[in-house]
Order: structure tokens, then C-alpha cells, then sequence
């Protein structure tokens, strides 16, 4: 299946870009998501994850279609 | 109930007035308004513009959920929420919420539901250019109590 | 630090954004507002119009203390209160508080403190004209969680 | 001594003036204006007072020249 990942503000600077369209194998969870589009071993403490625009918990499970997104605790108001 | 992100600079006193006006008779009685200005210094820094990355589609579906939340707990009139995005220079109104109601206690718990909420949930951004050239994001919001 | 009565209608929104613009540099960051209108109802009755009477000089003098213990208790930049006095129509806007801090708790709890004292001590008297052709002083306000 | 007595709202209605200048003894208390004034025997509970345009309680002493005010519970705002 296939993801399409969104970063935002001090992460999307880190990683050095705002997404990246994935595949992923049928069953896997949003921190599966991070793991292969990051290619690092975990998804860090203190970032949040949102699918579909709602948040979500890291073991939630993603689908195919899915927008995932990886963003700092906001700052508006 | 209106829910709105806007990309340059907005009246918040004139889009009340614009509200208010709109509202049909004289049922209301109470209006809280909580209005959110930059300011020209942060964490003992001088600041000198900022601005506002959000999440399109997300930050909305935020807002109008925020919004819902507090028409289904409180007895309320009307919801305004107003944002800024994008660029923003010190004194620019950055938020605006305000809650109608016939009883004051409503509007006013109302309203700070609606600021409270938008500061903990709503994706927003805040990036600072300082006044020594450099600039950083903002880490974390002052909690409820700050 | 402002506080007024205006015997005739007055527009809180465009007294908000005046106070505002006089605000100088962007100190402030937090301004909370409540705004009380005048209902075409009260107690299940049609009110046509009001009447507000006060106490020329006592009533100012409340307002003025009670104005001055907001910013005794809270980190405040500017307090704003003004109050109707004479005749008034549904509609019209009766009072208005704001308080305008660094802190948005600041901003709530003085701008609150501010409209729930007026309503406990400031000498104001209500007299309402029904629609049947009858008039009647009201009796007490709603308490601060009504 | 002389004291300034002045009645508002319903209260003003209902005695059917706005007030009076009324002369007391020294040592006297604003109930006993309240009972000069009137004519009454007691100043009745709920009745509001203030002196000089401050609250006052009814067993507080006047002056000379004051001004004493009576008035229903407030209901402004």
C-alpha cells in the first residue's frame, strides 16, 4: 500500500523536506510509517502523529491512501 | 458559528462588530472575547517578525472541532474563531475567539475553552526572526495557568 | 486605565480598537473582553425598553476601585470599563470590560473580576418598560455562575 | 448637625422623593438617619447605605456636612 507522509515546521527543517509518498507492506502502524521514511529504528518521543488530519497514536494502524503527518507540539493561539 | 484562518492582517474589533451585527434580535446578552497580539519580545528576546506555519485542512478541521465541542457543552449563541497565518510583525492580532451567550458564565468558560483548546490541539507553528538576525521556532506554549 | 458612563448608545468594538491602537509598541500579547447587551426578554417577559439609573459620582468612584484592584492584584497593561447610563434599547450594548496583560490568565481572571464586581457593588439600577405597557424595577442580578 | 440623605431607584420611587437635608444630633449612626428621615421605627434589611460615596454599615456614625445614601440592591452590568 501506499502513504503519503507530511512533515511540519522545525521537523520538516530537520529532515530537509516537507513528505514523501511511501510503500509500505499491508498492516503496518504509523510508527512503521516514521521508521521507513526516516530510516531510523523509532519514532522519537514528543512528535506528534496525525492520519487523515485527525491525531493518532503511534500504533495506529495506517491504510492504504492514508495521509500521515509527523509534526513538533503546535504553537498557535 | 465561524471558523476562519486569515494571511494578512485582521481587524479582531471590526469582525466582532461584523458579528454582533449579523446576530438577528437581541437574544445574546453576554459576549467573551479573548483577542492574542505578538508581541515584540519572547523568552527575553527582542522579536522582530514571526511566522505562522499551519497544517491546511488539518488546522481547520481542528478549529470547527474545538468549535462544535463547545456549542455541545455550553449553552452559546455563536462561536468566532479567527487565525493568522503566515507572516505576522509585533502588535498584529495572531487569534481571536469569542463565545455569545444569554449568561455570562457560559460565554466566559466558553471562551477560554476555545483559546485553551486551540493552543493544546490546534496545529499551528511559530517561527521567530530576532532582532540579532537569527531565528528559531518556538518549542512549547505557556500552559493554561501561564 | 479607563473607566466611563455614556448616557448615549455606544459602539463597544470601535471603544476596544481606539483603547487598542493607543497602546503603545506591542507590549500587551493578551486582552480578554465581556460585553453585556441589552435581551428583549428577562423572567419570561418581552422588554421593550431600560432604564439605568446610578449614583453621579459614587458610581464612578466604585468603578475606578474596583478598576484599580484588578491591576493591584494582576500583572495588568490597561483596564477598560464603560457603562450605559439613561434610557437604553434592546440591542444596545450595556457594559464593557477588557484587560489587556502579558498572560492570558491574567487577562481572563482580571477582565471576570472586573464585570463580576461592577455587577455585585458598582450603584446601578435597572428599570425595565415591558411590551404589555408595564414597567418594574429589577430586583438582583443573576450571581456570578448564572 | 446637618446630614444630605439621598434615595435611589425603587427606593426613591417608593418614598416619593430623591432625598432630604435633615438635622441630627451629634454622635448620630446612619440607621438613625434612616429613622429621622423617614419617620420609621428601624432602617428595613436589604436597604444598601453608603456615606460620602463609599458602602457604609448601618451602625457606622455620621459627620457633619455628610452625604448619606440609600439605595435597593444594585443591578447594573
Amino acid at each position: 500500500m501506499t502513504i503519503q507522509v507530511r512533515f511540519f515546521a522545525s521537523l520538516r527543517e530537520a529532515l530537509g523536506r516537507d513528505g514523501a509518498d511511501i510503500a509500505l507492506p499491508a498492516g503496518a502502524r504509523i510508527a512503521d510509517v516514521w521508521c521507513a521514511v526516516t530510516g531510523t529504528q523509532a519514532l522519537p518521543a514528543g512528535i506528534l502523529c496525525a492520519v487523515n488530519h485527525d491525531y493518532a497514536a503511534p500504533d495506529a494502524a495506517v491504510r492504504d491512501g492514508d495521509e500521515v503527518a509527523f509534526f513538533p507540539p503546535v504553537t498557535g493561539g | 458559528m465561524s471558523v476562519e484562518l486569515v494571511a494578512g492582517a485582521f481587524d479582531p474589533w471590526a469582525r466582532l462588530a461584523a458579528r454582533q451585527a449579523a446576530h438577528s434580535g437581541a437574544g445574546s446578552g453576554a459576549c467573551a472575547v479573548f483577542v492574542g497580539t505578538m508581541r515584540d519580545f519572547n523568552d527575553g528576546d527582542s522579536v522582530r517578525t514571526m511566522t505562522l506555519e499551519h497544517y491546511p485542512g488539518m488546522t481547520e478541521r481542528a478549529l470547527a472541532g474545538i468549535a462544535d465541542e463547545a456549542r455541545t457543552r455550553w449553552l452559546l449563541n455563536d462561536v468566532l474563531i479567527v487565525h493568522r497565518v503566515g507572516p505576522i510583525e509585533p502588535g498584529d492580532a495572531i487569534v481571536l475567539t469569542a463565545a455569545w451567550s444569554a449568561h455570562r458564565e457560559a460565554a466566559f468558560t466558553a471562551c477560554r475553552y476555545l483559546i485553551e483548546e486551540l493552543k493544546h490541539r490546534a496545529p499551528f507553528w511559530k517561527k521567530e526572526s530576532l532582532a540579532d538576525g537569527g531565528s528559531r521556532w518556538v518549542a512549547r506554549n505557556t500552559p493554561a495557568g501561564g
